[in-house]
């Protein structure tokens, strides 16, 4: 795993007139996690979004760096993890079948074995797995989805309310990845959820 | 080991786009059943004996090309609008380069008008009395057309599924690039039918190759653009 | 200031051009052999109405790939105020050139290929703003019409110059003669009017082109300060 | 009392409609366009001068019922595939009832068809060099059409929609029961153009009517089944 | 509003060859809160969907009653609300023009003031509501779905997982909606938090 940076200096995003991010700045270390928090509507995941390169920020600068040198965009995917709400997985796939996929397209080759292991920690039993994600329960599509964004260890992690729909286990399951996580890479975690708060080393407030 | 990487990383999606149109049974064999309707349509109100004799080598190509492109049409334009539907769209833009996304659905999209071909084109031979005298014409044009056309649709289906996309709106930005090469195709396919000889082809066959040519590559460098925003 | 005054020096010029052109097409040209009574003077608005939808698709060219380089939201404004003129100028020379028609051939419309062009160009142009009104987001809508104009430019040489050809082979029995449009009999007092005429709807095209561009930087500043 | 809500219900999905696809903007002009470039593709590739003078009356009614299905099929079929994509279908359906929600939509479709067939015919008479003699035949005729195809699309668009919905699919699924109907109406055009009398439609109208009377009643009783799983 | 009870009796419901539910019984009554627990995919949404009619048993029954009377199935939707993760509003129209159309189907008049008010107890400023559900973030979409499922007043209130996305407001605001139709309603509410749990007078476990 390569030890990726984000920085983001005044970075300012708009929709039409409405201004949602003004001149935002941090970092995202590796080996440190930092918590977006703030009410519903504050632009925690917009600024997500604009870290994952998904959004464009009106004004401001966002770069990944990798040893002191720009990560080239066509890079960006192999390194970079996300799970948001407004993500989903193939629902006429199984939730094994999705995860060899997004595992091939980001060229890390991971083993079926390896694949149900990850889904077994994130709690979703093997005798599921086979199963089309659209017959899933609300949780059980939700672990595939952090399934997804940590298969292929990316340097940079992005989790945007990861534990909404989980029940007790399956939210010491995401800490447990955010545990593992932390060591290497850059995490960031947006989240409503007063217990995530105290996952961080860090802490951006974002306010309405 | 980049571009081995691109091919692999393209046949995933690939592999990809057919599990899931034979799972949700939208599958081949739609698209096909969607043209010959609309072949049953045609033959049935057109017929072979409504067209006189002197205007059959113009009017049966020019048929065939419409029922062809038409049918394409409906199968075609869902390939990045579902995508979008499904929002799994952030997911595969996070995952995948452009490149390999634009390639897969390319490969996806020239299957199923492959098939299509394969499927209408002897039939509508048979059910409107078309006599092609030259088959490896006829094969080379439609091989051809298959390219060029899923091309032109490929970068299109990418671009309304980033506008509030529909099927119609597809229609509407396809029809007018689509416009030479169906004229090209349509004179091809007859230049096919009345001679044996490869040679008749050519001339039809070089705009042909040079329109989706051309088209293939602006697509390729103007998907990143479409991608990403 | 010197600015402004060089401006509506322009614009005098411009209007008075345009009154000497059309003074000419009436009354200094000749009508043309060949046409029937004076119907020939239209072509002295239609050859450059046709003339400017084409040249305001290759403005719209070349300010859409500008776009995609800079990501200035003027840039798109540039390619969607050529398309605009040049939707309005392609309408213009189709309703024109069917009048022309009507009165020469008595049929409004031939599928001739030149009509087949300036049919096609509207379609693009209609396609084109129907892909704009489809998309909200600016950005979004800047850059995908600016991917789908520079697609579209990619098949023009192939209607303007293969797919005639082919057309009319398969149309031995056409309506019009293979030599085409009648160029042949063309007075000298004729070529000039046209040429003339030729430069003065290009000058109204930049005209009402920089027209619309100044609005887009007045509206975009206007929303700049709106944010600030 | 009764049936008044269930008006007043039904044009509020109605109106829902309207509003969403004014909103999207791929509206009523995007339908007409669409309908105005498969006019082209078809009058250009088959034009009113290779059809000979005798065969006109049959080729044009024919071809101007496939043009008019082909960019209906295309629009309509999204009625309800739109909102299962976007999960509102759950919702919907626990807040208005079946009927109303059958007839909020059958009215849209009729009002999207009745627009298109307004814009469509008199640009194909026009292009394509159709004298229609009957006006008044043809219109009852266009009518009839409207209410008979939108019928069978509004429940065709419905049953796909639960069957993890394509548009191909319902291509595949309205030609069979579209089929008689085409058949129909392009005998009613054609009697139309050929006659001033308002007799001549009458026996295509009659079939018309009764056909399309009959998809519509079966489909209000079908719709319930097909929407309550 | 009429009191509406719903019963269930024994209900079961398989997919395919898999039993999800196996003879649950119970009891919505207005005047109580039913909270329906469980871990992930032990079939709270199922047991949901059964009982507002979404989805049919595949043994046992679920009645509507009103008065002694069964409710006629015509009438369901006048008397039932519900708000699910897997359910939408129009993301194409407002928040004010979802609620007047909901409003509008069920026969249930409602000013534009009155929508106004209620967005707003459920934390969604009047300058938002005009702007399209589509640009909404995932807490303000959350906000007009409960909206959406308590407008016409229902005598049977059906939430699952209803302060999925909320802050710490929006999770107040939903107490305060429970609380608000607790005395006339029948409520279920099939959550994952524990805080919620506590809102119900009963209580009905599932297991895996
Ligand atoms: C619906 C009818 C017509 C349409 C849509 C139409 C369209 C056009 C277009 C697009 C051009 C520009 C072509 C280019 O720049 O290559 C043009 C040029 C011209 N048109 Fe037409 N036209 C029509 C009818 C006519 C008729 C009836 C005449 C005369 C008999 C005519 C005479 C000309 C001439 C003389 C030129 C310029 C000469 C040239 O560029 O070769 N047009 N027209
Ligand atoms: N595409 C868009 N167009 C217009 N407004 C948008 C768009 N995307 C987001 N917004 C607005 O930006 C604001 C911030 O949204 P964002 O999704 O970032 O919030 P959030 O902090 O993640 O909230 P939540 O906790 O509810 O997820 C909201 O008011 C939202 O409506
Ligand atoms: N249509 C279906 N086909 C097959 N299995 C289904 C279907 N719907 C639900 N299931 C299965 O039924 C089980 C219960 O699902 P349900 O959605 O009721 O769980 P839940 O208790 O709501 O879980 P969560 O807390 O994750 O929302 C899950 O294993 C799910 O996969
Ligand atoms: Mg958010
Ligand atoms: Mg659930």
């Amino acid at each position: 795993m390569a030890a990726v940076s984000v920085e983001f200096t005044k970075v300012a995003k708009r929709f039409g007139t409405r201004t949602v991010l003004a001149a935002v700045s941090g970092a995202l270390r590796p080996g440190s996690v930092l918590v977006v928090a703030g009410p519903n509507g504050a632009g925690k995941s917009t600024l997500l979004n604009l870290l994952a390169g998904v959004l464009r920020p009106s004004r401001g600068e966002v770069s990944h760096r990798r040893g002191g040198a720009d990560l080239p965009r066509s890079e960006w995917c192999e390194h970079l993890g996300m799970a948001s709400p407004d993500m989903a997985v193939y629902e006429e796939l199984s939730a094994l079948e999705n995860l060899r996929f997004f595992g091939r397209l980001r060229g890390h080759a991971t083993s079926d074995a390896a694949i149900t292991a990850l889904l077994e920690t994130l709690g979703l039993p093997a005798r599921e797995q086979r199963r089309a994600v659209g017959t899933y329960s609300s949780g059980m599509k939700q672990r595939v989805k952090l399934a997804q964004a940590v298969l292929h260890e990316p340097a940079v992690l992005l989790l945007d309310e990861p534990s909404s729909n989980l029940d007790a286990a399956g939210h010491d399951a995401v800490a447990g990845l955010v545990a593992r996580f932390r060591p290497l890479a850059a995490v960031a975690v947006a989240t409503n959820d007063p217990r995530e708060i105290a996952w961080g080393d860090a802490r951006l407030e974002l306010a309405l | 080991m980049r571009a081995s990487s691109l091919l692999s990383e393209s046949l995933a999606v690939l592999g990809k786009e057919l599990t899931s149109e034979v799972r949700s049974r939208v599958a081949l064999n739609a698209i096909g059943l969607f043209g010959i309707t609309t072949l049953v349509v045609v033959a049935y109100q057109i017929g072979p004996y409504q067209i006189q004799e002197k205007d059959r080598p113009y009017l049966l190509s020019a048929l065939l090309w419409v029922i062809l492109f038409f049918a394409a049409t409906s199968g075609l334009a869902r390939v990045f609008v579902k995508e979008e539907d499904a929002h799994t769209a952030k997911t595969l833009r996070l995952a995948a380069r452009p490149l390999a996304v634009f390639a897969g659905k390319y490969l996806f999209n020239l299957i199923l008008l492959a098939a299509l071909f394969t499927l209408i084109v002897p039939l509508y031979c048979a059910l409107m009395g078309y006599e092609v005298r030259g088959l490896a014409g006829l094969a080379l044009v439609l091989a051809a057309g298959a390219v060029a056309l899923s091309a032109s649709s490929t970068i299109v289906a990418a671009i309304i599924s980033r506008a509030s996309g529909s099927t119609t709106l597809f229609a509407i930005l396809s029809v007018p690039l689509v416009l030479p090469l169906l004229v090209m195709l349509i004179q091809g396919t007859r230049a096919a039918a009345g001679s044996v000889e490869l040679a008749a082809v050519l001339p039809a066959l070089q705009g042909i190759v040079s329109l989706g040519g051309a088209l293939l590559i602006v697509s390729v460098f103007l998907f990143p653009v479409v991608w990403h925003e | 200031m010197s600015d402004n005054r060089v401006r509506t020096a322009l614009h005098w010029l411009l209007g008075a051009w345009l009154v000497l052109v059309i003074a000419a097409a009436f009354f200094w040209a000749p009508a043309a052999a060949g046409f029937k009574g004076e119907s020939s003077r239209i072509v002295f608005f239609h050859v450059p109405q046709a003339w400017v939808a084409v040249l305001a698709f290759c403005v719209n060219l070349i300010a859409s790939l500008r776009y995609l380089r800079t990501r200035d939201p003027l840039d798109d404004a540039r390619a969607a105020a050529a398309a605009r003129l040049g939707l309005v100028f392609s309408l213009l020379a189709t309703v024109t050139g069917s009048i022309f028609a009507h009165v020469m051939w008595n049929s409004f419309w031939n599928w001739d290929p030149r009509e087949i062009s300036i049919a096609i160009l509207l379609l693009i142009y209609a396609a084109y703003f129907a892909l704009r009104e489809a998309v909200p987001d600016e950005e979004r809508r800047a850059s995908l019409s600016a991917a789908y104009a520079i697609l579209a430019f990619v098949t023009m040489p192939f209607l303007v110059f293969v797919v005639p050809r082919i057309y009319w082979s398969l149309h031995p029995d056409t309506i019009i003669g293979a030599t085409g449009k009648l160029k042949m009999q063309m007075d000298p007092r004729m070529l000039q009017t046209l040429f003339a005429s030729l430069v003065g709807f290009t000058g109204l095209f930049f005209w009402l082109y920089t027209l619309d561009v100044r609005l887009a930087r007045v509206r975009l500043a206007r929303q700049a300060r709106e944010e600030a």
